[in-house]
């Protein structure tokens, strides 16, 4: 398991079940899902391999696969390559995803050999706190020692964010709780906390992050997120409001195009039919 | 070998006990079978901690935890586990933390006797700083840059026994597994004792129609405990599909200490063996998780004319 | 691709050139067409320098090998190799000596873009003193005794491109073996490009029926050659056997120069591609080394109902 | 590949195919091949796991398997666990062995977790030179630079001997230049010398050495290799005079009971009935 995204219910103190909430967003007609898996599946135009568990990663990359990057190979944290379930999963070890598979690779190959070798080029990365630098907080509110609230842990997501080529992490919350100026753990680093310890690292980090107000992006090593675009009717000042340090934003800040009628229809007809994570 | 006599024979108080099973084929029945003998003291090797490692929680039966990953999957809590390590209630859990592939490389140093496996994680993250076990090694070659390069390294985990669960072996223990096969083989070869659980064991001849498939010799294994459905409620590629149902009811059994304690007072201490958990829980529950066919096709190993 | 673009494509003079294959599934047919191309100034890596080597050497196509075993199976002497090694003739070869597990381990860290691999082998060898390559590391973990202990690593190998040959693959590199599966699948991950030779390309189908089989996914190859009997004079399990009486004649066919020259010029040269060399053995010959049926017993990966 | 025994064309200066000598041996009616298979089938009485090539290590095997050691387990370097073959194997890795058998497992597992893991007690080696202290050179006759003779190497010898519990060395002519005061290499050292290097060694090293003489044992670390028994008709003389070092001898030598009919009829009817290997 890597760390859920930041609706997991794992993510208290916002803990109890999923809600299920369905609002409706500024991009229209679009639920909060739709939008950001739409918006998600944009980025990963012309990408060859996405590291992605289940749920809105999934579903992002599955729109891709369809729209933008029809050469998307999705390998799972299971060990799955190439999967052509009969129906969509609801884990990330489904056994749908398995039957009609390419390959199922061990955990140590798919760790060592595909992961730290290199091979993916998108890892998509939830959590419950995000820093400046995209540095990530999947393990505790509060002390380690005696947390407040105990999160999952990295499970794969250190290994994740230090082997992929980039990462796209989503947010469906965003506000000052998640974005944070010191976090109260990091478990997952980008690569400038892993050059201040002394160790040269492998991927740019974080370049993407998409939230309900709009995406931040930076290209890698020493720089900071930037906010360089927003949902339609989010103002920039709403965005720095919602953000718990001194937000950077781009010259041009762009409007988020709406999901277009042609990627909604792909979303709810053939990529998630029975709306499993489409809530 | 019946369940209860592997646990007796194989699982002692005070032992180190990796039980392993990537969301697939998780060894629960024998978990189950730790908590009815009240073994105490464990410490609990798991990559991910999950519902399993909750009830053993709750069964008192662990001082310390190992592991990358503490949450019912992607459905929710575990209400025992955080009760142990937010308020030590009803007692303190000592936690070693790694993350997965941390977790791989010490059972791959422990399979290989070897005194650590490096890992390109952990730079820059606050896990070292709570786990002296992580630590580094300068590399005796120059870097790209020809600079000296440090690594992070972790150490081997030797397990005094592990469990795993899979579809099949054959009475001396060669055991088959498909579809997702996890870090099973290596935290058998890491450990001083095994014991395989599988769906059924089978006639020499299957196994041997098909060595590729043996994941796990013989010569690693201790014992082989057949267990229909022991992995429940995580599931059996081919024989029978995950209880999704159950995963998400268990943040709810779990977040209540009465409700959690009644469930294993009736799934646990209430029934003798898993036969008898399986038999509870009905013909029809079972008819539900059944899974159709999708045979593999057959290859040819070929025979000397 | 042809075997002709896929040399032409992704071996280039000068390479660090992989070909790997454990006594079984040698990528030979890959290797004469590495030798028809004239390719120069390879460094040549395999853990068992056989007699696909010894040709590649007589085809002047190697300045240095990297090996853990050089020699005809146990049938015998490999005679340019000795040539070259014992008395630099026709000119002398660079070689870098390792274990068998030396070389698993370069594979190992090469795959997992690891700085060095620790392994319990060369204490107390002399192959260190010949080997600069083989070094020491000091592990931060006290020893069984509490002393300080240290183990030996190897660097890691990533080579230009590594070739295998396997039983088959779909057409996006999807490639499956059974039988003895070597270390295949580590030295093409360890590659900045891999070739997969295969007995066959089949149906997506057919992989996808079993995907345990995959030892190597499509994401880590970047050409798929048919080539049956490509192997010879090794086996593909299934498809046909060792041909053990080549591996007893290449010791005196090796060890002559002349008639070293001519076999080359008939067998290497004098084929424009594999498929001469197959129909130029003869029916008759590939009929000895047919092989009859055992097909493995199928497993069943289940269908949601 | 590990190094074939010393009978190898490979074990050069002793170049040119292998002869197929048959000559009576002081042992009676027993070839040399049969006298020194089930002299080493006796010594793996109990054991559980050996490693072992094709060749003389497979028919003493096997033999054990019927007679003294009912539970041995074969494993192959080619990685082949529990075969079953139909015919007997003519190499290690004879597609006849992995037809049938009980496992089949890559490289790095066999080389890593079986025998690195520690779960060989006996791994059969051949070597072109041993010392009194059971190193063995398979490297060069010479010096590596530019050897007079190039043998094959270590193959896996190397690892068979650091992670063995035990290593049995099957050498057919005992004589002074292969039993030698000093190697011109060591390819793969007992535990004497991995303790000078400074690392702490895991398995006994050499602790049988069977010849055309006789028995040469060792117990461990510290220990060099004394003459235990003799064929019938050798004296310790002539044992002495073959050997390149100063020979220790233990105070009881004993007569090594020649081949029963019992086990010769194992060998030669149910073992090797072709006579592939039983030359």
């Amino acid at each position: 398991m890597t760390a859920p995204p930041n609706d997991a219910p794992n993510d208290a103190p916002y803990d109890g079940p999923y809600d299920g909430e369905t609002k409706m967003t500024a991009a229209g007609t679009a639920t909060s899902s739709e939008l950001l898996s739409v918006v998600a599946s944009r980025e990963l135009a012309g990408r060859r391999t996405v590291f992605a568990g289940i749920g809105l990663p999934t579903l992002a990359a599955s729109l891709a696969h369809l729209t933008v990057a029809p050469r998307l190979e999705i390998v799972y944290e299971s060990g799955v390559c190439g999967a052509h379930p009969s129906q969509l999963p609801e884990t990330i070890a489904d056994a749908v995803l398995i039957t009609g598979a390419e390959a199922v690779l061990s955990m140590a190959t798919l760790f060592g050999s595909v992961l730290q070798g290199g091979h993916i080029d998108v890892g998509f990365l939830g959590a419950a706190q995000i820093d400046r630098h995209g540095n990530l907080n999947s393990s505790v509110i509060g002390d380690w020692d005696r947390p407040k609230v105990r999160l999952p842990g990295s499970g794969g997501a250190m290994e994740v964010m230090a082997n992929s080529g980039e990462v796209f992490v989503v947010m469906r919350r965003h506000d000052p709780r998640s974005f944070m100026a010191e976090l109260d753990f990091c478990t997952s680093p980008g690569p400038d906390r892993a050059l201040a310890d002394g160790i040269t690292p492998r991927g740019a980090g974080v370049t993407r992050v998409i939230t309900d107000l709009g995406i931040l992006a930076r290209s890698g090593a020493g720089e900071e997120l930037r906010l360089v675009a927003v949902h339609p009717g989010v103002t920039v000042d709403r965005v720095r409001a919602a953000t718990g340090w001194d937000l950077q934003v781009a010259d041009e800040v762009a409007t988020v195009e709406p999901p277009t009628a042609a990627e909604l229809r792909l979303l709810r007809e053939d990529v998630d039919p029975g709306r499993v994570y489409l809530r | 070998m019946t369940m209860k006599d592997a646990i007796a024979s194989f699982v002692h108080d005070g032992d180190t006990v990796s039980l392993e099973g990537f969301t697939h084929l998780i060894p629960t029945a024998a978990g189950h079978e730790i908590i009815r003998q009240g073994r105490r003291n464990l410490t609990v090797v798991r990559m991910t901690a999950d519902i399993v490692v909750d009830q053993l929680l709750a069964g008192g039966c662990v001082t310390k935890l190992v592991s990358s990953f503490v949450g019912n999957s992607s459905a929710g809590s575990l209400g025992e586990l955080r009760r142990r390590i937010e308020s030590a209630e009803p007692e303190p859990l000592e936690f070693e933390e790694y993350s997965h592939y941390g977790m791989i490389c010490r059972y791959l140093a422990g399979a290989q006797r070897l005194p650590f496996h490096p890992l390109r994680s952990y730079a820059g993250s606050d896990l070292p700083s709570v786990n002296p076990g992580i630590r580094k090694v300068t590399s005796p070659y120059p870097g790209p840059d020809g600079a000296t390069e440090e690594i992070y390294v972790v150490p081997p985990v030797n397990p005094d026994v592990t469990i795993v669960h899979a579809q099949r072996a054959d009475r001396s223990g060669n055991t088959q597994v498909w579809g997702l096969t996890g870090v099973q083989a290596e935290a058998v070869y890491a450990a001083k004792k095994a014991v395989v659980v599988v769906e059924e064991i089978v006639e020499d001849e299957v196994v041997r129609s098909d060595p590729n498939r043996t994941v796990i010799p013989s010569h690693a294994v201790h014992a082989v405990v057949a267990c229909p459905r022991g992995a429940h409620p995580s599931f059996a590629q081919g024989y029978y599909d995950r209880d999704n149902a159950f995963y998400r009811s268990w943040s709810h059994i779990s977040k209540d200490p009465a409700r959690l304690r009644d469930w294993m007072a009736e799934w646990v201490y209430g029934t003798r063996d898993h036969a008898e958990y399986v038999a509870k829980q009905g013909e029809e529950f079972w008819a539900e998780l059944a899974v159709g066919e999708a045979m593999s096709l057959p290859v040819n190993y070929g025979r000397r004319l």
